[in-house]
């Protein structure tokens, strides 16, 4: 393990933004590029986001905990929260499946995470929570630049 | 987040994204930009995201969502300057198809001319 | 209460600058003028440091725990370790007291503290650990303006 | 954490650090900075903060250590262009008197009179 942390905050859509600054701080060291770093807060926004407005239900009371480790090039982090959780997951992957069509949701955050990620897995029980977990790969900067000179 | 809404001529609304589009943002933003959009008579809308840092699929909830209630009366949709994680996102979507790689002021020209039927 | 978070990570200097960033984006909302974030910051990275090298003894092991929570324009943080204790927390506080010369510490980090905060407050206890808490008050920002204009 | 080290007439070193100087950055740089100081015949060493965007208690360290290693040679020491924070932070640790409100080509043509006895 080269690197590890924890932080919990309130589930209010305020704090979207300060997830994704704080993971981008967290792998700050790795040097990633700019379409590594957008798709990495992009996957860290979507579930962000998912635990406020499904797990809580925008309460603005919930906790959600973001748990985050480096192990060399690799990043895995768990979002979770203790909310509704998810009645049936596979339908929640699918491509454009919302419960919430009325907040214009589009149904995509599982897709897109999937996409952006390397690996992902999600646990969730009815009334106890969900948790997403994910991994991705950021390229060596040596390798970067090896692939820019082709 | 901030954003900038102009009417040019023919009905055809320009909006600039700058900042994070997130969940956060959209509930700013959303309310505002419809009433201004109800406010003209519109034909085509521009979504520029030259200045935009950041997008989720809020993003794509806040464009369908200004499809939906456009498309009836009239309705192109345009989308410039997406980066390349957002050209991603739209792809995925199945928005690719209105992402152009036009300027605006290209664009713009375009319109008139699909717009006025040539 | 505004908002509210908690921060753990690994006591390893890297963090130093994580700690900065991660209070930096929580107390974005304030809109701080210049001199009230580098103030703020300089406590933080302070109380983290003194974590890592007094507490830990750059052990690359112990855990460092931020809660930090906001109340209309005030801050008031934790930082605590688990680590070896401050004996004599008198001694500790006073200008230019260090216990470790030999690595360059200039016995200045308690002064710079309790300057920049409005609020500080030490518990510590050989063996079990070290917790700091501070308040921070930042300026509206409709004061600044007013006081720009003067 | 950058810094740059360069030599000038009479035996004058200045430091430029950029970046954020903590105890992380203090670990890095302390020893190139010392063996490079050692490799001139040091008569007076500029740390020009402009370029800095952050410093706590560690900086202190690193100013004062160095000080200790060349005071019994020579030692004049002069600090340029800290921020208000770090001003207050070197007024706390007696250094404030080591801060010049002159440019660095000025604190070389000042330190150059003082030097020569002047
Ligand atoms: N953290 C969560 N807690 C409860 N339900 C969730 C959570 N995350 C996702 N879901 C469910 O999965 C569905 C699909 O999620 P997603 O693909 O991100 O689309 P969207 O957020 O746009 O609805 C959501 O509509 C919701 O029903
Ligand atoms: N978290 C801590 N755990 C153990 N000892 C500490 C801690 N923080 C401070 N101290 C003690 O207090 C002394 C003074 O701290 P400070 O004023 O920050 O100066 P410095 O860090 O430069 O030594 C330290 O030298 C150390 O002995």
């Amino acid at each position: 393990m080269d690197n590890e942390m924890t932080l919990s905050f309130i589930a209010i859509s305020e704090n979207e933004g300060l997830a994704r600054m704080v993971m981008t701080s967290f792998i700050a060291s790795l040097d990633p590029t700019i379409d590594e770093l957008a798709e990495f807060k992009t996957i860290v926004s979507e579930a962000v986001t998912n635990a406020i407005i499904h797990g809580y239900e925008e309460d603005g009371e919930g906790i959600i905990t973001i748990r985050a480790k480096r192990n060399g090039q690799s990043i895995t982090m768990t979002i979770t929260d203790e909310g509704r959780g998810i009645p049936n997951v596979e339908q929640a992957m699918e491509p454009l499946y919302t419960s919430k069509p009325e907040r214009e949701r589009s149904g995509m955050g599982f897709t897109i995470m999937e996409s952006f990620s390397d690996h992902l897995s999600v646990w969730s029980e009815p009334q106890k929570g969900t948790a997403i977990t994910f991994t991705k790969e950021f390229l060596p900067v040596q390798s970067n630049f090896v692939l820019g000179e082709r | 987040m901030k954003h900038q809404l102009l009417f040019v001529e023919d009905g055809i609304a320009i909006i600039r994204l700058k900042g994070e589009l997130d969940h956060h943002a959209t509930q700013i933003i959303r309310d505002e930009i419809s009433q201004s959009l109800y406010r003209g008579t519109l034909r085509a809308i521009i979504w520029n995201l030259k200045d935009l840092q950041f997008m989720d699929s809020a993003g794509i909830g806040l464009i369908l969502g200004r499809m939906r209630d456009f498309v009836p009366t009239n309705g192109q949709t345009v989308i410039l300057h997406p980066s390349e994680t957002m050209k991603k996102i739209f792809q995925y979507s199945g928005l690719g198809s209105y992402v152009w790689p036009t300027t605006e002021e290209e664009t713009i020209a375009e319109l008139g001319g699909i717009l006025n039927g040539q």
